[in-house]
């Protein structure tokens, strides 16, 4: 693999990993604030 | 047959009228895994009582006697021993409570001397040697005293267990089904330990189901069901109505 | 409303600076294209220290006000903090295999102790998982992070003292970019990833809080519930007595 | 003072308590004893049978074969305050927390010293490695490696022994904090044994020292969090 391999794979996984991991939190803290309203609603 | 004195030694308490409630409950409550094991008690037992807990199992008999040991911390509420906190002063309140709990407490690997004379020694109690032969005396275990405790019958560990209890200077005890696994004559320390309380002017607090057996020593009874108090009776008990539970958290939190 | 926009900013930031950082800077004499990976991993290294820092100290402020939210702070802390550490060991390793040849420089004291600190903090989080009770989780989980802080820099000295005392072969250092001597382009463009990636760090901390905060309100309803029909249970039962 | 010296005797007190159940039970010393020579066979079939290699690799060796072994000897240790309840009657006890903490890490250390030094004579002996001719840096490693490998331990097994799952957690919290002191300890036998050709050997035993300090401060300040449950 050249430099720019390295590059590319260490851009990407860091990178790529940051949206990835944004992505899941918004996931995440809809479906728990979905859930807490569903809750209120109950009661 | 046992000694028929068992030598108990209190602090100094004042007349009871001038004590604080041995035990003051705010709705009290624990959660264990999510689920209520003391779902709110608000309870008030005056100095010098002695008081029956009551309830099947599961009724949070338990949970409320180790609340009140600080073994465990209230999840919501807050409780008082004597005028202290049970988080906040809980160092004190330890030094005023003895607790027999289900479990003995005991090393399997030391003999019944050694675990008192350890016991005394975490308790600081003063002149221990003599104290602790006199316990071993009173609970009719002297002749089993360089015995270790992993080849005791369940009843001479409670009352090895017992024995701990007395090296200590309670104003406040909590049993926890002392009758329980003890024969004929270990029931009779039991009985004989209760008036000998009394009489210093501790209060007790006993779960227990020998209702019958406790009558002549009780000033009144508490009775749980499903982790909340469901009735009292006596004097020097009392309860207060327990709050909705959202107002509890607020509170909880507030003082968190 | 105020986070979106931190979000966004912090979009923006990152992409800039990536473009920057893979077109527009020049190659590094020595070390080629292989020096850009040090940006983001250099970033993320300090992300990573910045993020345990945040826990230990939640920690301490849960001990003592006895306030969930800090607990909430603590656990944000610790699981970006483990994503952005993971990033600076993978960049590590894909800077170090072109430029030392080697995927894992066991002479390089950043990398060992980076590694550690993912150990220690995985098992944070993991350790995390066992208690249910809030509270309970909360003061066990703090006094851990606390610990775990309290190592770091005992790992540090002892891992450059490792290297140090031994006097081996002189290796190429990462943090070139940081000597003085270095082109003050590459400077710039290191503290230019720093300040995006702390943007972003930014924002996904408030994220992760709010997260933690809403599944706490959801545990503490659930607990309020179960209390509330417990007390109810034995009111209905006597009514009807 | 008086209050200083009151959680002293505590310490003792329970330090005293178990090093009595340790001598009739022997729950600590006899298997993690045999533990750690098992060990130290594996290493051997891992590495040998060329000596050189192993004589080499034997500071290394040594203080993985301690550290593991302690892993061990510490549950064991906080396994029988587990006895029928022991542990919760331990917290009731009018006492403070860190005399309770300094009890369990003296009796701790007191295995692990016992431990260090028999598997430093198993070294000594299997690897062919001159272990009397330094013997004072050695004794001096092993007792700091012991107070904290004890002081770890005893904190992190307070802190799992109410888990379910503490058999894995114990050393997944555990190794990494001690990493450190594996470093350096083994560290400084090597260059104990080397006699010291570099003059590292004392920086490694500062390194030790500090270790110890911090991690015996950080547990007596948190101890006390453990057992409230």
């Amino acid at each position: 693999m050249t430099d720019a391999g390295f590059v590319i794979a260490a851009y990407a996984v860091i990178i790529g990993g940051l949206g990835l991991y944004t992505v899941t939190l918004w996931r995440r803290l809809n479906s728990a604030r979905r859930e807490l309203d569903r809750d209120d609603e109950a009661r | 047959m046992p000694q028929t004195t068992i030598y108990v030694s209190p602090r100094s308490l004042g007349a009871p009228d001038q004590r604080p409630p041995s035990v003051a409950t705010t709705d009290l409550a624990r959660l264990f895994a999510g689920s209520p094991a003391l779902a709110g008690v608000s309870l008030r037992v005056d100095a010098a009582r002695t008081v029956a807990l009551l309830g099947s199992n599961g009724a949070g008999k338990t949970t409320l006697l180790r609340l009140l040991a600080t073994a465990i911390r209230p999840s919501y509420g807050r409780g008082q021993v004597d005028g202290l906190d049970l988080d906040r002063d809980a160092a004190l309140v330890r030094e005023r409570v003895a607790y027999l709990s289900h479990a003995t407490g005991l090393y399997d690997d030391l003999t019944a001397r050694e675990n008192l004379r350890f016991a005394a020694a975490m308790l600081g109690t003063p002149d221990a040697d003599a104290r602790v032969e006199r316990a071993l005396a009173d609970v009719a275990l002297e002749a089993r005293a360089t015995d270790r405790v992993r080849d005791f019958s369940a009843g001479m560990r409670k009352r090895l267990a017992l024995g701990r209890i007395l090296l200590g200077r309670p104003s406040l005890v909590l049993l926890d089904e002392p009758y329980a696994a003890l024969d004929a004559d270990g029931m009779a320390i039991v009985d004989q330990l209760l008036s000998a309380w009394r009489e210093a002017g501790v209060s007790i607090l006993i779960a227990s189901h020998a209702t019958d057996r406790l009558a002549p020593y009780l000033d009144g009874t508490v009775v749980l069901e499903r982790g909340v108090v469901a009735a009292v009776s006596g004097e020097g008990v009392a309860s207060l109505p327990v709050g909705p539970a959202g107002a509890t958290a607020r509170v909880a939190e507030a003082i968190q | 409303m105020k986070t979106r926009i931190l979000g966004f900013a912090a979009l923006a930031a990152v992409a800039a600076m990536t473009a920057i950082a893979l077109f527009v800077v020049p190659a590094d004499l020595n070390q080629g294209d292989a020096q850009r990976i040090m940006y983001p991993h250099v970033a993320s290294a300090w992300l990573g220290y910045l993020s345990f820092g945040v826990t230990a100290i939640s920690g301490i402020l849960w001990l003592w006000k006895r306030d969930l939210r800090f607990d909430a702070i603590a656990v944000s802390g610790a699981e970006i903090g483990v994503m952005f550490t993971a990033f600076a060991i993978w960049g590590g390793m894909m800077w170090g295999r072109p430029i030392w040849g080697v995927f894992w420089q066991w002479e390089d004291p950043r990398l060992t102790t980076t590694a550690l600190l993912l150990a220690l903090y995985v098992g944070y989080l993991l350790f995390r998982r066992l208690t249910d009770d809030p509270q309970r989780r909360a003061t066990r989980a703090a006094i851990v992070g606390i610990v775990a802080a309290v190592d770091i820099p005992i790992v540090h000295f002892s891992v450059e003292w490792w290297r140090g005392l031994h006097q081996t072969a002189t290796i190429a250092s990462p943090d070139r970019v940081l000597n003085p001597a270095a082109p003050m382009i590459f400077v710039g463009t290191l503290l230019g990833m720093l300040g995006a990636f702390t943007l972003a760090w930014g924002y996904l901390m408030i994220r992760r809080y709010q997260l933690a905060r809403a599944e706490l309100a959801r545990e503490e309803a659930v607990r309020i519930g179960r209390l509330e029909d417990a007390r109810r249970g034995v009111a209905r039962s006597e009514a009807a007595r | 003072m008086s209050a200083l010296r009151a959680e002293a005797r505590t310490a003792l007190a329970i330090a005293r308590k178990d090093a009595v159940a340790e001598l009739r039970g022997r729950h600590a010393t006899v298997s993690t004893l045999f533990f750690s020579a098992v060990v130290l066979l594996l290493f051997g079939f891992a590495l040998g049978p060329d000596s050189a290699r192993l004589a080499a690799a034997a500071p290394g060796l040594l203080w993985l074969a301690v550290v593991f072994a302690g892993l061990l000897a510490v549950t064991r240790l906080h396994l029988l305050e587990t006895d029928d309840g022991a542990l919760e009657q331990l917290a009731l006890y009018p006492v403070s927390r860190r005399a309770i903490y300094a009890g369990k890490a003296l009796g701790g250390m007191a295995v692990m010293l016992v431990l260090g030094l028999v598997v430093l004579g198993a070294v000594g002996v299997l690897f062919a490695v001159d272990v009397a001719s330094a013997w004072l840096p050695l004794l001096t490693t092993i007792v700091l490696g012991a107070v904290g490998i004890a002081a770890v331990g005893t904190f992190y097994a307070g802190v799992t022994v109410r888990l379910r799952a503490r058999e894995v957690m114990l050393p997944l919290l555990m190794l990494p904090v001690l990493a450190p002191l594996l470093l350096a300890a083994v560290k400084a036998t090597a260059a104990a044994l080397a006699g010291d050709p570099f003059g590292e050997l004392g920086a490694w035993l500062q390194l030790l020292v500090a270790f110890d300090v911090i991690m015996v401060v950080a547990g007596a300040a948190t101890y006390g969090y453990l057992l409230e449950d």
